[in-house]
Protein backbone atom coordinates (compact mmCIF):
# COMPACT_ATOMS: atom_id res chain seq x y z
CA UNK A 1 0.00 0.00 0.00
CA UNK A 2 1.33 3.25 -1.01
CA UNK A 3 0.68 6.13 1.28
CA UNK A 4 1.63 10.05 -0.05
CA UNK A 5 1.11 13.11 2.16
CA UNK A 6 0.93 16.69 1.14
CA UNK A 7 1.56 20.08 2.80
CA UNK A 8 1.29 20.22 6.75
CA UNK A 9 0.21 16.49 6.74
CA UNK A 10 3.43 15.73 5.25
CA UNK A 11 5.85 18.11 7.53
CA UNK A 12 4.15 16.46 10.42
CA UNK A 13 5.22 12.79 9.73
CA UNK A 14 8.49 13.90 8.26
CA UNK A 15 8.13 12.66 4.65
CA UNK A 16 6.41 13.10 1.56
CA UNK A 17 5.70 9.10 0.67
CA UNK A 18 6.23 5.42 2.44
CA UNK A 19 5.10 2.00 1.47
CA UNK A 20 3.42 0.01 3.72
CA UNK A 21 1.97 -3.42 4.95
CA UNK A 22 -0.91 -2.63 7.27
CA UNK A 23 -1.66 -6.05 9.49
CA UNK A 24 -4.91 -7.61 8.43
CA UNK A 25 -8.03 -6.10 9.66
CA UNK A 26 -7.17 -2.47 8.56
CA UNK A 27 -10.06 -2.05 5.88
CA UNK A 28 -10.88 0.92 5.63
CA UNK A 29 -9.43 4.80 5.42
CA UNK A 30 -10.50 5.18 8.72
CA UNK A 31 -8.38 1.87 9.98
CA UNK A 32 -5.54 2.85 8.18
CA UNK A 33 -5.67 6.54 10.31
CA UNK A 34 -6.05 4.28 13.82
CA UNK A 35 -2.95 2.15 12.78
CA UNK A 36 -0.84 4.64 11.52
CA UNK A 37 -1.71 6.96 14.78
CA UNK A 38 0.11 4.32 16.66
CA UNK A 39 3.66 4.48 14.58
CA UNK A 40 4.93 7.73 16.63
CA UNK A 41 4.17 11.29 17.52
CA UNK A 42 4.38 12.70 14.16
CA UNK A 43 1.71 10.69 13.09
CA UNK A 44 -0.26 11.24 15.84
CA UNK A 45 -0.12 14.90 15.67
CA UNK A 46 -0.67 15.41 11.80
CA UNK A 47 -4.13 12.70 12.65
CA UNK A 48 -5.20 14.44 15.83
CA UNK A 49 -7.77 16.27 14.42
CA UNK A 50 -9.97 14.65 11.37
CA UNK A 51 -11.92 17.63 10.81
CA UNK A 52 -9.07 19.10 9.16
CA UNK A 53 -7.97 16.24 7.55
CA UNK A 54 -8.88 14.90 3.83
CA UNK A 55 -7.68 11.88 1.86
CA UNK A 56 -7.61 10.23 -1.74
CA UNK A 57 -7.95 6.71 -2.14
CA UNK A 58 -6.38 5.75 -6.23
CA UNK A 59 -6.20 9.76 -6.72
CA UNK A 60 -10.15 10.55 -5.99
CA UNK A 61 -11.41 11.97 -3.03
CA UNK A 62 -12.50 9.75 -0.70
CA UNK A 63 -14.25 9.33 2.78
CA UNK A 64 -12.85 7.88 6.21
CA UNK A 65 -15.28 5.03 5.45
CA UNK A 66 -13.73 3.98 2.23
CA UNK A 67 -12.24 0.30 1.77
CA UNK A 68 -8.85 -0.06 0.59
CA UNK A 69 -6.29 -2.53 -0.24
CA UNK A 70 -2.77 -3.70 -0.39
CA UNK A 71 -2.82 -2.14 -4.50
CA UNK A 72 -4.48 1.36 -3.31
CA UNK A 73 -2.68 4.49 -3.31
CA UNK A 74 -3.89 6.63 -0.45
CA UNK A 75 -2.83 10.00 0.45
CA UNK A 76 -3.58 12.40 2.97
CA UNK A 77 -3.68 16.28 3.23
CA UNK A 78 -5.62 19.20 4.58
CA UNK A 79 -8.50 21.01 2.34
CA UNK A 80 -7.27 22.08 -1.18
CA UNK A 81 -6.14 25.92 -1.49
CA UNK A 82 -5.40 25.80 -5.54
CA UNK A 83 -6.92 28.24 -8.29
CA UNK B 1 -13.46 20.01 -27.83
CA UNK B 2 -9.77 21.13 -27.34
CA UNK B 3 -8.37 20.22 -23.76
CA UNK B 4 -5.24 21.39 -22.44
CA UNK B 5 -4.06 21.03 -19.08
CA UNK B 6 -0.48 22.00 -17.82
CA UNK B 7 0.97 22.03 -14.30
CA UNK B 8 4.79 23.36 -14.39
CA UNK B 9 6.82 25.56 -12.45
CA UNK B 10 7.94 27.71 -15.07
CA UNK B 11 5.83 31.52 -15.77
CA UNK B 12 3.87 31.32 -18.60
CA UNK B 13 2.28 34.21 -20.56
CA UNK B 14 -1.14 35.32 -21.38
CA UNK B 15 -0.71 36.44 -25.41
CA UNK B 16 0.19 32.97 -27.00
CA UNK B 17 -2.08 30.63 -24.64
CA UNK B 18 -4.82 33.04 -25.35
CA UNK B 19 -4.66 33.45 -29.50
CA UNK B 20 -4.67 29.90 -29.91
CA UNK B 21 -7.62 29.30 -27.76
CA UNK B 22 -9.36 32.36 -29.70
CA UNK B 23 -9.15 30.79 -33.26
CA UNK B 24 -12.71 29.71 -34.50
CA UNK B 25 -14.78 30.66 -31.27
CA UNK B 26 -17.10 33.16 -31.04
CA UNK B 27 -16.36 33.89 -27.14
CA UNK B 28 -13.19 33.46 -25.09
CA UNK B 29 -13.55 34.09 -21.25
CA UNK B 30 -10.71 33.91 -19.16
CA UNK B 31 -9.81 33.92 -15.60
CA UNK B 32 -6.25 34.70 -14.57
CA UNK B 33 -5.30 34.15 -10.34
CA UNK B 34 -2.19 36.22 -9.23
CA UNK B 35 -0.43 36.23 -5.97
CA UNK B 36 -1.16 38.77 -4.22
CA UNK B 37 1.09 41.00 -2.44
CA UNK B 38 -0.68 42.18 0.42
CA UNK B 39 0.61 41.21 4.13
CA UNK B 40 3.69 41.24 3.12
CA UNK B 41 4.00 37.84 2.12
CA UNK B 42 6.88 37.21 0.28
CA UNK B 43 6.83 33.96 -1.29
CA UNK B 44 4.01 31.95 -1.89
CA UNK B 45 5.36 27.83 -2.13
CA UNK B 46 2.62 25.88 -4.09
CA UNK B 47 2.68 22.02 -3.77
CA UNK B 48 0.54 19.50 -5.68
CA UNK B 49 -0.60 15.73 -5.76
CA UNK B 50 0.94 14.83 -9.18
CA UNK B 51 -1.58 12.85 -11.21
CA UNK B 52 -4.21 13.64 -9.18
CA UNK B 53 -4.26 17.24 -9.66
CA UNK B 54 -4.62 16.43 -13.21
CA UNK B 55 -7.07 14.29 -12.59
CA UNK B 56 -9.46 16.51 -11.04
CA UNK B 57 -9.05 19.26 -13.25
CA UNK B 58 -9.74 16.92 -16.31
CA UNK B 59 -13.34 15.97 -14.83
CA UNK B 60 -14.32 19.27 -13.80
CA UNK B 61 -14.01 20.18 -17.65
CA UNK B 62 -15.78 17.64 -18.75
CA UNK B 63 -18.71 18.30 -16.24
CA UNK B 64 -18.38 21.55 -17.80
CA UNK B 65 -17.95 20.15 -21.13
CA UNK B 66 -21.44 18.17 -20.21
CA UNK B 67 -23.10 21.04 -18.74
CA UNK B 68 -22.21 23.85 -21.49
CA UNK B 69 -21.05 23.72 -25.12
CA UNK B 70 -17.69 24.50 -25.51
CA UNK B 71 -15.46 24.43 -28.34
CA UNK B 72 -12.07 24.57 -25.84
CA UNK B 73 -10.47 24.67 -22.49
CA UNK B 74 -6.83 25.68 -20.99
CA UNK B 75 -6.10 25.29 -17.57
CA UNK B 76 -2.53 26.20 -16.61
CA UNK B 77 -1.61 26.14 -12.42
CA UNK B 78 1.51 26.82 -11.33
CA UNK B 79 3.38 25.20 -8.61
CA UNK B 80 6.75 25.78 -6.94
CA UNK B 81 7.80 29.50 -5.96
CA UNK B 82 6.31 31.99 -6.42
CA UNK B 83 6.31 35.87 -6.04
CA UNK B 84 3.53 38.62 -5.54
CA UNK B 85 2.06 39.79 -8.19
CA UNK B 86 2.71 36.56 -10.41
CA UNK B 87 0.20 34.65 -11.94
CA UNK B 88 -0.36 31.17 -10.42
CA UNK B 89 -3.55 30.02 -12.68
CA UNK B 90 -5.47 30.48 -16.03
CA UNK B 91 -8.26 29.03 -16.76
CA UNK B 92 -9.56 29.84 -20.84
CA UNK B 93 -13.17 29.30 -21.94
CA UNK B 94 -13.93 29.09 -25.93
CA UNK B 95 -17.54 28.88 -26.86
CA UNK B 96 -19.63 30.21 -29.46
CA UNK B 97 -21.67 32.30 -26.66
CA UNK B 98 -20.61 34.77 -24.20
CA UNK B 99 -23.06 33.07 -21.98
CA UNK B 100 -21.51 29.32 -21.70
CA UNK B 101 -18.10 30.99 -21.68
CA UNK B 102 -18.17 32.63 -18.75
CA UNK B 103 -20.28 30.18 -16.89
CA UNK B 104 -17.89 27.50 -17.56
CA UNK B 105 -14.78 29.42 -16.65
CA UNK B 106 -16.38 30.48 -13.20
CA UNK B 107 -17.78 26.60 -12.68
CA UNK B 108 -13.84 25.46 -13.65
CA UNK B 109 -12.40 28.39 -11.37
CA UNK B 110 -14.69 27.41 -8.35
CA UNK B 111 -14.11 23.44 -8.60
CA UNK B 112 -10.26 23.95 -8.72
CA UNK B 113 -10.53 25.54 -5.66
CA UNK B 114 -12.56 23.34 -3.94
CA UNK B 115 -10.88 19.91 -4.78
CA UNK B 116 -8.11 20.26 -7.06
CA UNK B 117 -4.86 18.71 -5.27
CA UNK B 118 -2.79 21.84 -4.29
CA UNK B 119 -1.63 23.54 -1.65
CA UNK B 120 -0.69 26.78 -0.62
CA UNK B 121 2.07 28.21 1.73
CA UNK B 122 2.92 31.40 2.52
CA UNK B 123 6.52 32.56 3.47
CA UNK B 124 7.13 36.16 5.70
CA UNK B 125 10.68 36.34 6.26
CA UNK B 126 11.00 33.33 8.30
CA UNK B 127 8.22 32.76 9.06
CA UNK B 128 5.74 30.28 6.58
CA UNK B 129 1.77 29.35 7.25
CA UNK B 130 -0.15 26.89 5.17
CA UNK B 131 -3.06 28.82 3.94
CA UNK B 132 -6.58 27.67 4.96
CA UNK B 133 -9.46 26.43 2.48
CA UNK B 134 -12.03 29.04 2.48
CA UNK B 135 -15.81 27.94 3.80
CA UNK B 136 -16.45 31.15 1.00
CA UNK B 137 -15.36 28.86 -1.50
CA UNK B 138 -17.03 25.95 -0.52
CA UNK B 139 -20.44 28.20 -1.42
CA UNK B 140 -19.21 28.94 -4.55
CA UNK B 141 -18.51 25.52 -5.97
CA UNK B 142 -21.83 24.29 -3.86
CA UNK B 143 -23.88 27.05 -6.15
CA UNK B 144 -23.43 24.57 -9.13
CA UNK B 145 -25.43 21.62 -7.23
CA UNK C 1 -9.71 52.53 -9.94
CA UNK C 2 -7.63 52.21 -13.70
CA UNK C 3 -9.86 52.56 -16.65
CA UNK C 4 -9.30 52.15 -20.05
CA UNK C 5 -11.47 52.75 -22.57
CA UNK C 6 -10.19 52.74 -26.87
CA UNK C 7 -12.35 52.44 -29.80
CA UNK C 8 -10.07 51.16 -32.95
CA UNK C 9 -9.98 50.01 -36.60
CA UNK C 10 -6.77 48.58 -35.69
CA UNK C 11 -6.53 44.75 -34.37
CA UNK C 12 -5.21 44.43 -30.86
CA UNK C 13 -3.48 41.65 -28.99
CA UNK C 14 -4.67 40.38 -25.98
CA UNK C 15 -1.14 39.78 -24.38
CA UNK C 16 0.23 43.19 -23.67
CA UNK C 17 -3.47 44.80 -22.98
CA UNK C 18 -3.57 42.15 -20.11
CA UNK C 19 0.07 42.14 -19.24
CA UNK C 20 -0.88 45.51 -17.55
CA UNK C 21 -3.85 44.96 -16.17
CA UNK C 22 -2.41 42.10 -14.10
CA UNK C 23 -0.11 44.72 -11.87
CA UNK C 24 -1.05 44.38 -8.76
CA UNK C 25 -4.15 42.41 -8.61
CA UNK C 26 -5.68 39.10 -7.33
CA UNK C 27 -7.98 38.30 -9.83
CA UNK C 28 -8.17 39.24 -13.93
CA UNK C 29 -11.76 37.98 -15.44
CA UNK C 30 -12.09 38.66 -19.48
CA UNK C 31 -13.88 38.37 -22.12
CA UNK C 32 -13.22 38.34 -25.69
CA UNK C 33 -15.40 38.60 -28.63
CA UNK C 34 -14.50 37.28 -32.28
CA UNK C 35 -16.29 37.24 -35.61
CA UNK C 36 -18.07 33.77 -36.32
CA UNK C 37 -17.28 33.07 -40.08
CA UNK C 38 -20.11 30.65 -39.59
CA UNK C 39 -23.59 31.07 -42.24
CA UNK C 40 -20.36 32.22 -44.72
CA UNK C 41 -20.08 35.91 -43.44
CA UNK C 42 -17.03 37.24 -45.37
CA UNK C 43 -16.94 40.79 -43.81
CA UNK C 44 -18.26 42.08 -40.67
CA UNK C 45 -18.72 45.99 -41.09
CA UNK C 46 -19.07 47.95 -37.57
CA UNK C 47 -20.45 51.34 -37.06
CA UNK C 48 -20.27 53.07 -34.02
CA UNK C 49 -21.49 56.67 -32.53
CA UNK C 50 -18.08 58.68 -31.93
CA UNK C 51 -18.69 60.23 -28.68
CA UNK C 52 -21.74 58.71 -27.46
CA UNK C 53 -19.90 55.00 -27.70
CA UNK C 54 -17.31 56.08 -25.42
CA UNK C 55 -19.62 57.59 -22.68
CA UNK C 56 -21.90 54.68 -22.94
CA UNK C 57 -18.94 52.35 -22.03
CA UNK C 58 -17.68 54.75 -19.52
CA UNK C 59 -20.82 54.96 -17.72
CA UNK C 60 -21.29 51.14 -17.33
CA UNK C 61 -17.65 51.06 -15.98
CA UNK C 62 -18.80 53.42 -13.47
CA UNK C 63 -21.75 51.77 -12.75
CA UNK C 64 -19.88 48.47 -12.31
CA UNK C 65 -17.74 50.28 -10.04
CA UNK C 66 -20.20 51.07 -8.11
CA UNK C 67 -21.63 47.67 -7.45
CA UNK C 68 -18.22 45.93 -6.84
CA UNK C 69 -14.84 46.74 -5.76
CA UNK C 70 -12.69 46.81 -8.85
CA UNK C 71 -8.64 48.07 -9.75
CA UNK C 72 -9.04 48.13 -13.31
CA UNK C 73 -11.06 47.98 -16.45
CA UNK C 74 -9.87 47.81 -20.34
CA UNK C 75 -12.47 47.85 -22.73
CA UNK C 76 -10.84 47.79 -26.50
CA UNK C 77 -14.01 47.52 -29.45
CA UNK C 78 -13.06 47.39 -33.06
CA UNK C 79 -15.19 49.19 -35.55
CA UNK C 80 -14.87 49.19 -39.11
CA UNK C 81 -14.01 45.83 -41.09
CA UNK C 82 -13.40 42.67 -39.68
CA UNK C 83 -12.98 39.22 -40.99
CA UNK C 84 -14.18 35.83 -39.61
CA UNK C 85 -11.96 34.90 -36.50
CA UNK C 86 -10.66 38.37 -35.88
CA UNK C 87 -11.38 40.02 -32.03
CA UNK C 88 -14.21 42.17 -32.07
CA UNK C 89 -13.97 43.55 -28.65
CA UNK C 90 -11.91 42.89 -24.95
CA UNK C 91 -13.68 43.78 -21.49
CA UNK C 92 -10.48 43.27 -18.94
CA UNK C 93 -11.27 43.31 -15.27
CA UNK C 94 -9.01 43.42 -12.55
CA UNK C 95 -10.47 43.51 -8.81
CA UNK C 96 -9.01 41.46 -5.85
CA UNK C 97 -11.04 38.34 -5.98
CA UNK C 98 -12.50 36.06 -8.68
CA UNK C 99 -16.00 36.71 -7.54
CA UNK C 100 -16.36 40.66 -8.48
CA UNK C 101 -14.20 40.21 -11.23
CA UNK C 102 -16.57 37.84 -13.20
CA UNK C 103 -19.79 39.78 -12.15
CA UNK C 104 -17.95 42.81 -13.35
CA UNK C 105 -16.53 41.64 -16.77
CA UNK C 106 -20.12 39.52 -17.42
CA UNK C 107 -22.52 43.04 -16.65
CA UNK C 108 -20.08 45.05 -18.92
CA UNK C 109 -20.66 42.67 -21.87
CA UNK C 110 -24.13 42.42 -21.05
CA UNK C 111 -24.96 46.47 -21.16
CA UNK C 112 -21.97 46.78 -24.01
CA UNK C 113 -24.24 44.68 -26.57
CA UNK C 114 -27.73 46.14 -25.25
CA UNK C 115 -26.70 50.23 -25.16
CA UNK C 116 -23.59 50.52 -26.73
CA UNK C 117 -23.97 52.80 -29.86
CA UNK C 118 -22.50 50.41 -32.38
CA UNK C 119 -23.90 48.38 -35.24
CA UNK C 120 -22.89 45.56 -37.18
CA UNK C 121 -23.34 44.43 -41.04
CA UNK C 122 -23.02 41.01 -42.14
CA UNK C 123 -21.61 40.64 -45.78
CA UNK C 124 -21.86 37.90 -48.17
CA UNK C 125 -20.85 38.22 -51.23
CA UNK C 126 -22.88 41.26 -52.67
CA UNK C 127 -25.14 40.86 -50.06
CA UNK C 128 -25.43 42.87 -46.91
CA UNK C 129 -27.67 42.40 -43.83
CA UNK C 130 -27.70 44.71 -40.68
CA UNK C 131 -27.52 42.55 -37.79
CA UNK C 132 -31.04 42.52 -35.63
CA UNK C 133 -30.55 43.40 -31.93
CA UNK C 134 -31.53 39.98 -29.91
CA UNK C 135 -34.10 39.71 -27.05
CA UNK C 136 -31.81 37.06 -25.33
CA UNK C 137 -29.03 40.20 -24.96
CA UNK C 138 -31.85 42.79 -23.80
CA UNK C 139 -32.81 39.94 -20.82
CA UNK C 140 -28.94 39.48 -19.92
CA UNK C 141 -28.88 43.27 -19.38
CA UNK C 142 -32.00 42.82 -17.21
CA UNK C 143 -30.89 40.42 -14.66
CA UNK C 144 -28.38 43.08 -13.03
CA UNK C 145 -31.68 45.52 -12.59
CA UNK D 1 -29.92 71.43 -34.15
CA UNK D 2 -27.53 68.52 -35.20
CA UNK D 3 -28.87 65.48 -36.44
CA UNK D 4 -26.97 62.09 -36.65
CA UNK D 5 -27.84 58.97 -38.66
CA UNK D 6 -26.82 55.41 -37.92
CA UNK D 7 -26.84 51.89 -39.65
CA UNK D 8 -29.76 51.99 -41.79
CA UNK D 9 -31.30 54.85 -40.46
CA UNK D 10 -27.88 56.52 -42.49
CA UNK D 11 -28.75 54.15 -45.47
CA UNK D 12 -32.51 55.18 -45.81
CA UNK D 13 -32.17 58.94 -45.56
CA UNK D 14 -29.29 58.44 -47.52
CA UNK D 15 -26.51 60.80 -45.46
CA UNK D 16 -24.61 60.27 -41.95
CA UNK D 17 -25.82 63.81 -40.40
CA UNK D 18 -27.10 67.78 -41.22
CA UNK D 19 -28.04 70.85 -39.50
CA UNK D 20 -31.92 71.56 -39.21
CA UNK D 21 -33.81 74.04 -37.99
CA UNK D 22 -37.25 72.56 -37.48
CA UNK D 23 -40.43 74.96 -36.82
CA UNK D 24 -41.64 76.21 -33.73
CA UNK D 25 -43.67 73.24 -32.14
CA UNK D 26 -41.38 70.67 -32.81
CA UNK D 27 -40.47 70.00 -29.58
CA UNK D 28 -39.83 66.69 -28.53
CA UNK D 29 -38.07 63.69 -30.44
CA UNK D 30 -41.63 62.78 -31.24
CA UNK D 31 -42.37 65.91 -32.83
CA UNK D 32 -38.78 65.99 -35.00
CA UNK D 33 -39.79 62.33 -36.18
CA UNK D 34 -43.10 63.90 -37.52
CA UNK D 35 -41.23 66.63 -39.21
CA UNK D 36 -38.95 64.33 -40.60
CA UNK D 37 -41.05 62.10 -41.72
CA UNK D 38 -42.16 64.88 -44.12
CA UNK D 39 -39.18 65.87 -45.91
CA UNK D 40 -39.41 63.00 -48.48
CA UNK D 41 -39.58 59.01 -48.84
CA UNK D 42 -35.91 58.43 -47.35
CA UNK D 43 -37.26 59.87 -44.39
CA UNK D 44 -40.89 58.39 -44.38
CA UNK D 45 -38.94 55.02 -45.09
CA UNK D 46 -36.27 55.49 -41.64
CA UNK D 47 -39.33 56.64 -39.73
CA UNK D 48 -41.88 54.35 -40.39
CA UNK D 49 -41.16 51.97 -38.19
CA UNK D 50 -41.00 53.26 -35.02
CA UNK D 51 -40.69 50.16 -32.77
CA UNK D 52 -37.43 49.30 -34.38
CA UNK D 53 -36.14 52.90 -33.91
CA UNK D 54 -33.85 54.40 -31.05
CA UNK D 55 -32.78 57.90 -30.38
CA UNK D 56 -30.50 59.81 -28.49
CA UNK D 57 -30.30 63.28 -27.19
CA UNK D 58 -27.08 64.65 -26.83
CA UNK D 59 -25.15 61.41 -26.58
CA UNK D 60 -27.87 59.40 -24.49
CA UNK D 61 -30.52 57.44 -24.85
CA UNK D 62 -34.04 59.19 -25.06
CA UNK D 63 -37.32 58.00 -25.37
CA UNK D 64 -39.63 59.99 -28.06
CA UNK D 65 -41.36 62.15 -25.53
CA UNK D 66 -37.83 63.70 -24.04
CA UNK D 67 -37.55 67.83 -25.03
CA UNK D 68 -35.14 68.92 -27.53
CA UNK D 69 -33.83 72.47 -27.90
CA UNK D 70 -31.96 74.04 -31.00
CA UNK D 71 -28.77 73.46 -29.40
CA UNK D 72 -28.91 69.65 -29.36
CA UNK D 73 -27.46 66.76 -31.23
CA UNK D 74 -30.36 64.40 -32.20
CA UNK D 75 -29.41 61.31 -33.31
CA UNK D 76 -32.00 58.14 -34.69
CA UNK D 77 -30.70 54.23 -35.17
CA UNK D 78 -31.95 50.83 -34.76
CA UNK D 79 -31.29 49.41 -31.55
CA UNK D 80 -27.60 48.44 -30.98
CA UNK D 81 -25.00 45.52 -31.64
CA UNK D 82 -22.06 45.45 -30.75
CA UNK D 83 -19.94 44.00 -28.27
Amino acid sequence: MKLLYFAWVRQKIGKGEEDVKPPAGVATVRDLIRHLTALGPGYADAFADLSRLRAAVNQEHAGFDAPIGDDDEIAFFPPVTGG
Amino acid sequence: MKTRIKIQTAPFDLGPELEEMSQGAGALATFTGHVRGEDGIETLMLEHYPGMAEREIARHIDDAARRWPLLGVTVIHRVGELKPGERIVLVAVAASHRREAFAACEFLMDHLKTTAAFWKQEQRGTETRWVEAKASDDNAAKRWK
